[in-house]
């Protein structure tokens, strides 16, 4: 049981530094940044909405990636990919909230059939029944080949799910007024947002090794438990 | 199209939302992986 | 003396309608399903103002059927899971995409004996307002949808397939996958029916979506057979 | 002849058997021994390809000296707790579909005929009497009809005499017999030594990971 159970200091003081980074820029972003022309001060949960925003969608990229090198076997990477669920499903979430918070204000309604807004709603689902269908079926190498399969088929479907809502959209609202990255942003709040969304998708990343590590550890228990039953029944 | 509400409060709600939720569940995951990792050590004690 | 792609299609194809002949209750139920959700759906409307009367009948229509096919999908494998039905086809030496196809065909055939039943009833329920029942396009609306539901139906069937607590994880996966589909369907044969234009782009997009889907079927099945 | 070299598999965690390895000739028996639950049955399906292992590989190499890696292509299988039967329907398509599926298409009184050897001759029970309502003998009847159909040279078979009366062992001993003497090969889990009475078998002795365990203890101590 050489593997270090403790997280190594490295790991976390990796994880405080991006903590901190994403609290600084988020303080900058309430405090100092310029208030926007069109909206006023309320446009500042921007820094929260749209970087987590491109997390979830970056959170399914990498559930693809481990979806992929789970189906060749590595059953390793599977945590790994729950650990990416678990973490996507939270960020879709917050961007769910801070999605319809935001709206309230500036289009006077808390929900907006948004294509974006639409899509993550959907991939939250999506992240709900991987981690549901993780639950729902015994370990072993059968669960790792059908989650991963599960896995490839949610990252195929996200783009597919994003083109037909907003072409769905289109047809009944003109693009959203407020174009996020467009070009009418001032330059200044667009290096700000990308480098908000930059920490926090480090921060999703360490979030997402944190996890993993705890997902080991369980899995190290199962097989330490085994082994103590084994050798108990080979001393008896 | 400058809203006419105040925009303090939803400002401080979607922040408390959405930093509540990370670090409670950061918070989660290190006290989890401290818990875990004390039982595997004593797991791994009382097997020597 | 390896067994011909056709033949091993044509044999599985003709063993599952068999298969479903011997119990015909598997076959009546989505139908019975759909029947009385259409009902209830005329229920919730009262007078269906004139304008929305096309947006009525594809929102019914569409998601009666989408409800339906979930019931007939999630139970397309019961014939195969009696008696190790389904681990000893695992052990025989079988063209992974000649399983895939005979079980698409029997949904595509499953999905159809439901969709045509529901597309009548819902004509006649709006015989009163003036829409176009019988134009070609709507119906080539709903089989495109169908073709796209149904591969998604077998894989997502075959995918909860060893999961405990089947019945209700399968349409949690279904619903969302089927977004894409639906909102395409609906779209295409809302513009057909209050002859808008711009149908065929929906068409479109809905003939380009089966193909995505029915790849992705093809490519993943041989997987998920070796896996569950 | 059927070989097999180091096949390991371990359910989640609890290792199952490993550095399993031995070869069957053509025209013998092998005979796996084991208590229950250390894994004969897992062991099993992994020859017959309804599992993978984790680590190890299988290959068949025929008369022809023609190599198979796939054994699912000569291999039959039996399982033990279920005949994999189609209950909603009658013997005759039962038969003629798990045939078809390997290719061969065999006559009607090709079906009526091997039914008949095994004792599943009656008139009544060959056109549209499901299997369902078949007692448990004439169901492994039935299997064993479908496994002597298969003209697979190799057979995997689990538990094969399960509910079969005497009438039945003694029958299923002499196709048994029939199909060594033709050069084909089994692999034979049966703690009812009456399956292979007077048949040569080779035996092999999967031995549990606990007791590997014991054993590595007694060699270091």
């Amino acid at each position: 049981m050489g593997q270090k159970s403790q997280v190594s200091s490295r790991g976390l003081m990796a994880g405080i530094s991006s903590m901190l980074i994403c609290l600084g820029l988020w303080a900058y972003g309430l405090f100092f940044a310029i208030t926007e022309a069109h909206q006023g001060d309320v446009y500042r949960i921007i820094y929260l909405h749209v970087p987590s925003a491109f997390t979830c969608f970056f959170c399914a990229l990498v559930l693809f990636i481990f979806s992929i090198k789970g189906l060749r076997g590595k059953s390793s990477s599977l945590l790994y990919g729950k650990a990416t669920a678990e973490v996507g499903l939270l960020f879709t979430i917050i961007t769910l909230a801070t999605g319809s918070i935001w709206g309230k204000p500036t289009w006077g309604v808390w929900w907006t059939w948004d294509a974006r807004l639409t899509t993550t709603f959907i991939l939250s689902l999506l992240y709900c029944g991987y981690l549901l269908l993780w639950s729902a079926m015994q370990p072993g190498s059968g669960r790792v080949k059908v989650c991963s399969i599960l896995g490839i088929l949610i990252f195929a479907d996200v783009p597919i799910i994003y083109k037909s809502v907003t072409w769905w959209r289109t047809l009944h609202q003109p693009p959203s007024i407020l174009r996020e990255n467009g070009p009418t942003m001032a330059p200044e709040i667009l290096y700000l947002l990308l480098s908000c969304s930059f920490a926090v998708i480090c921060l999703s990343v360490w979030m997402v090794w944190i996890r993993s590590q705890n997902l080991k550890l369980e899995e190290n228990l199962n097989k330490a438990s085994y082994q103590q039953l084994e050798e108990q029944e080979a001393n008896s | 199209m400058i809203p006419s509400t105040d925009p303090i409060p939803y400002i401080v709600f979607a922040y408390s939302v959405g930093l509540g939720s990370i670090f409670g569940y950061i918070a989660y995951c290190l006290y989890q992986n401290r818990k875990l990792s004390q039982l595997l050590e004593t797991i791994e004690k009382n097997r020597e | 003396m390896k067994p011909s792609f056709f033949s091993q299609y044509w044999c599985m194809v003709s063993q599952g309608w068999k298969a479903d002949l011997a119990d015909k209750e598997r076959l009546i139920t989505p139908l019975l399903f759909a029947i009385t959700v259409l009902l209830l759906f005329n229920f919730c409307f009262e007078e269906v103002s004139k304008g929305i009367e096309g947006q009525v009948f594809t929102a019914e229509l569409y998601l009666t059927t989408l409800f339906a096919l979930q019931m007939s999908y999630v139970r397309i494998f019961v014939p195969d899971q009696q008696d190790k039905v389904f681990s000893l086809l695992q052990s025989y030496p079988l063209n992974y995409s000649a399983w895939f196809l005979s079980k698409y065909t029997l949904a595509l055939l499953y999905s159809l004996l439901v969709f045509v039943p529901v597309m009548l009833l819902c004509g006649l329920f709006f015989s009163g307002a003036d829409l176009n029942i019988w134009s070609a396009e709507l119906w080539l609306g709903g089989l495109l949808s169908i073709i796209g539901l149904s591969t998604l139906g077998i894989l997502l069937s075959t995918l909860t397939l060893k999961a405990s607590g089947r019945e209700m994880l399968f349409p949690l996966l279904y619903f969302p996958l089927a977004v894409p589909v639906l909102l395409a369907s609906v779209q295409a044969s809302l513009s057909f029916l209050t002859s808008v234009p711009g149908g065929w782009h929906w068409m479109g997009i809905l003939a380009g979506f089966d193909i995505i889907y029915f790849t992705l079927g093809v490519l993943l099945f041989g997987e998920l057979v070796t896996a569950v | 002849m059927l070989i097999v070299k180091s096949l390991s598999f371990s359910f989640e965690h609890r290792r199952l058997f490993q550095g399993v390895s031995f070869q069957v000739e053509p025209g013998s028996l092998l005979h796996l021994k084991g208590a229950n639950g250390v894994g004969k049955s897992t062991f099993l399906g992994i020859l017959a390809g309804i599992r993978k292992a984790d680590k190890g590989s299988l290959e068949f190499i025929d008369q022809e000296k023609k190599a198979h890696s796939d054994i699912r292509m000569v291999s039959a299988y039996l399982s033990a707790e279920a005949n994999g039967l189609y209950t909603k329907m009658d013997a005759i398509d039962n038969l003629r579909f798990w045939c078809t599926l390997r290719g061969l298409n065999p006559s009607d009184d090709d079906l009526v005929s091997s039914m008949e050897t095994w004792g599943l001759g009656h008139r009544l029970l060959r056109q549209n009497f499901p299997v369902e309502q078949f007692s448990t003998g004439m169901r492994r009847r039935l299997a064993l009809a479908r496994l002597s159909l298969s003209q697979a040279s190799c057979w995997l078979l689990d538990e094969p005499i399960y509910g079969l009366d005497d009438k039945g062992i003694k029958l299923f001993r002499s196709h048994l017999k029939e199909h060594l003497e033709r050069g084909g090969l089994g692999v034979i889990i049966s703690h009812d030594k009456l399956a292979f009475e007077g048949i040569k078998t080779v035996d092999y002795h999967l031995k549990s990971r606990v007791d590997q365990a014991k054993n590595e203890k007694k060699d270091q101590g």
